[in-house]
């Protein structure tokens, strides 16, 4: 039952990423989508792939974002 | 001379659109010799149809011909679509994409 | 839970076309490239899904193990070796772009692609 | 055997970038190094010997039940394709840093790795046999062509690269969905295990999965090459990037279009209407590369364009798939790196004198520069199929090949575009070199370093060589095309 929920959050959360006037939230939401996408590996029998994705698609991406988001502006215009 | 007149507005037209400067003769032999080129090229193209079919190769040409010389300054128009701007770019590609995956999924099932 | 493997495929193409769809759609060039990521993502997950197994245990021989059990159950390894490099690759050119973002950013004070991409030989030529 | 001769190729460079990039600081040995390697890129295929190499030394192996051949390991194959290619990317390689080199006093790191990375990835696309390694150096090449770009200092330069790698961050993924698709029908990226697959009716020809993939890798060669509808961005980049790294930039693209071809038509030949998409895409580039170039003001912009519809002779050629026409397209492939190389190089010493790019502001350089001129010149005449330069060689092949094959309008079509890339050229000579010199127009540095003029020099030679002596490549095409592909 578990992959079915990670699969909704995987989904609901980049469309949630995508329409959020915020961009901040965007880079949050996006490294939840990773996150779920890593335990998803994990079940998927992929352990050192999950490994490597929770570092990359749950902490870096995000960071970038919000990096880019800092030295940028935050809202969607 | 209707047709005549047009073929040499092709010049002034791109000047019109897209440079300030004064327009040179080799420009102007450059943009005439690319209008030829497009309409002499496209229409071979066209004629590569007549390995699917000479009757539809014929009416093709024709009417491909016609579309074309109707709508002389070809350049203008032609240009506005190859600009630099990312979104141009994407649209094409994507549309590139969904002809590329239809033609060869139907292509490579029904012969 | 036969149908772990189909759902999987199935999110996976939903991504990609989420992706897709905020690549061309979107104008704030961060959120463009936050769906270029989620394109990314999609066809790792697509790959990871054509390994999977149902039933199958992870592609790790254990001491003690039988071989041939183990053969006809693991999961099938090569699209994992495949994937790990994928990842890293996308990360790199995410960073690239944000890195790119930024110094355009300043330039141009707009995240806005239509304005920031936008062709902008014409106007230099009729600025001079 | 093992050939420990193979990997050395992708091996060397690749370790003189990390090198270069960790020992920014010092200039004066990071330059001494970094053309020692240069000479040695050239010389290593040339006494390289045929044969194959298999990482890690798993040798392929029999399955005991099916009895199919099975590779293990990643494949590296050199042959004499690849070595001709490694060769002209090796010798293009060493002008590029040697003028580099010569031109500024303190040498960048970064930049240095960029270009030894780019050599790298192309020499690897040659040679490798599996297609997951494909990807990976096609993504690093497109990053290593990014980084070329972003670091110009030239006006526009990081909205190009930005173009470019959004548009790379589409085309790539969808490649690697293709791949995914192949890997999900056949369980191998090994390319001749697939072929092989392929062969013994082991995947359906006409199954959708396997459609679905020729199609989605297909897109993916399209960026790669710079095929419409990436034209415009492919001759963008060759604008924005300094000129003697542009010169570098169209060689990687030459070889990782023919490389990827070559690849996509071992697996994806028994496609229905795969060749008729390659010469149907091919004659777009063209059409649309030439048509381009000619209303273009920008001269860099134009031998941009003009690259990229040289790009559809050689997709016109190998799309034929006869011997005789993919000997002629990778014939046609070889001249247009070392022409088109020519052709940047030149316009990159008009830049340097004048500082300059706009045909409209140029004009009565040949009396500064005779010797660029008549350079320029001869590469102009050779791009255009000009006996005896070897243009005209390939040219002529292409076309007897598509008459051969009962296409007469592509010949056409290849005569006609040959004779407006010949008008491109001749406006552009006019213009820059043969007009009265405008009043506005200054020449800031009148002395242009000899490393240029020995560049140009270097590639004319083997321009005019490869022009009376063809047989010393087509000949050994000719064989590789007959024993590998048909």
């Amino acid at each position: 039952m578990l992959e079915f929920i990670l699969m909704f959050i995987i989904i609901v959360s980049a469309i949630l990423a995508l329409i959020q006037s915020d961009l901040l939230k965007a880079a949050i939401l996006t490294g939840f989508s990773g996150g779920a996408i890593a335990v998803l590996f994990q079940i998927l029998l992929a352990p050192d792939v999950a490994l490597t994705q929770a570092i990359v698609s749950a902490a870096i991406v995000p960071v970038f974002i919000a990096l880019a988001v800092k030295k940028t502006r935050r809202d969607d215009n | 001379m209707k047709l005549y007149d047009k073929f040499f507005n092709v010049a002034k037209r791109f000047k019109q659109i897209f440079t300030s400067g004064s327009v040179t003769n080799s420009e102007v032999s450059g943009i005439l010799t690319a209008e030829l080129l497009l309409i002499v090229s496209i229409i071979l193209l066209v004629v590569l149809i007549r390995h699917v079919n000479i009757l539809l190769c014929g009416v093709m040409t024709l009417l491909v011909a016609i579309i074309l010389i109707a709508n002389m300054p070809l350049i203008p128009k032609f240009k506005v679509e190859q600009e630099d701007s990312l979104n141009k770019m994407l649209f094409y590609s994507i549309i590139t994409l969904s002809i590329i995956i239809i033609f060869i999924y139907w292509g490579g099932n029904f012969v | 839970m036969a149908y772990t493997q189909l759902a999987v495929l199935l999110t996976s193409g939903l991504l990609v076309i989420i992706g897709l769809f905020a690549a061309i759609f979107i104008d704030n060039i961060i959120k463009k490239v936050i769906g270029i990521s989620f394109i990314e993502e999609g066809v790792n997950l697509f790959i990871i899904a054509i390994g999977y197994k149902t039933g199958g245990v992870v592609p790790i021989l254990i001491p003690g193990m039988d071989k041939s059990w183990f053969a006809t159950n693991a999961a099938y390894p090569l699209p994992f070796g495949l994937v790990l490099s994928s990842i890293v690759i996308g990360a790199s050119s995410l960073a690239v772009m944000f890195a790119i973002v930024m110094v355009l950013y300043k330039k141009y004070g707009t995240l806005k692609t239509s304005v920031m991409l936008a062709d902008h030989s014409h106007g230099s030529v009729n600025d001079e | 055997m093992m050939n420990e001769w193979i990997p050395l190729m992708v091996v060397i460079p690749m370790l003189c970038a990390v090198i270069v990039s960790a020992f920014n600081k010092w200039s004066k040995p990071i330059k001494i190094l970094v053309v020692i390697v240069a000479i040695c890129i050239p010389i290593i295929p040339l006494i390289a010997q045929y044969g194959i190499h298999y990482f890690g030394g798993y040798a392929p192996m029999i399955d005991t039940v099916t009895g199919i051949l099975y590779h293990p390991s990643i494949t590296y194959i050199f042959n004499i394709l690849q070595k001709i290619f490694i060769f002209v990317l090796g010798i293009v390689t060493f002008l590029v840093v040697f003028i580099y080199v010569n031109k500024y006093k303190k040498a960048s790191g970064q930049y240095l790795f960029l270009i030894f990375m780019g050599t790298s990835s192309a020499t690897a696309l040659l040679l490798t046999d599996d297609i997951f390694n494909m990807f990976v150096f096609f993504e690093i090449l497109a990053l290593v062509q990014v980084g070329i770009v972003a670091a110009s200092r030239l006006e526009g330069n990081f909205e190009m690269a930005l173009r470019y790698l959004i548009l790379g961050a589409i085309g790539s993924p969808i490649m690697l969905l293709g791949i995914g698709f192949l890997l999900a029908t056949t369980g191998s990226v090994n390319i001749t295990d697939i072929v092989s697959a392929i062969q013994n009716a082991t995947i359906s020809v006409k199954s959708p999965i396997f459609l679905m993939s020729c199609g989605l890798i297909f897109f993916g060669w399209l960026y790669a090459s710079g095929l419409p509808p990436f034209h415009t961005i492919k001759s963008g980049i060759y604008s924005k990037a300094e000129p003697h790294a542009a010169a570098l930039l169209q060689c990687f693209t030459v070889i990782s279009m023919i490389s990827i071809l070559l690849i996509m038509y071992r697996i994806f030949h028994v496609v229905e209407f795969f060749e008729l998409l390659v010469v149907i895409f091919s004659a777009i580039a063209m059409i649309l590369g030439i048509t381009l170039a000619l209303t273009q003001t920008d001269f860099r912009r134009m031998i941009g364009f003009l690259a990229v519809g040289e790009l559809g002779f050689i997709g016109l050629g190998i799309g034929l798939y006869t011997q005789f026409a993919i000997t002629a397209g990778l014939f046609q492939a070889l001249n247009e790196m070392i022409i088109t190389a020519l052709l940047f190089l030149g316009f990159g010493a008009i830049v340097y004198t004048t500082g300059e790019t706009d045909t409209r502001k140029l004009g009565g350089l040949l009396q500064y520069h005779p010797k660029v001129g008549l350079m320029i010149l001869l590469g102009g005449l050779a791009m255009a199929g000009v006996p005896p330069l070897n243009g005209f060689r390939s040219k002529l092949m292409l076309i007897q090949a598509s008459l051969s094959c009962g296409y007469p309008e592509l010949s056409l079509l290849a005569i006609i575009v040959s004779i407006a890339t010949f008008v491109v050229f001749v406006k552009m000579f006019y213009t820059i070199f043969l007009r009265p010199k405008p009043k506005e127009l200054e020449i800031s540095k009148n002395d242009l370093p000899r490393s240029m003029i020995f560049a140009m020099g270097i590639l004319l030679i083997m321009i005019v060589v490869i022009g009376i002596c063809p047989n010393i490549v087509t000949y050994g095409i000719s064989q590789y095309v007959g024993g590998i592909l048909l």
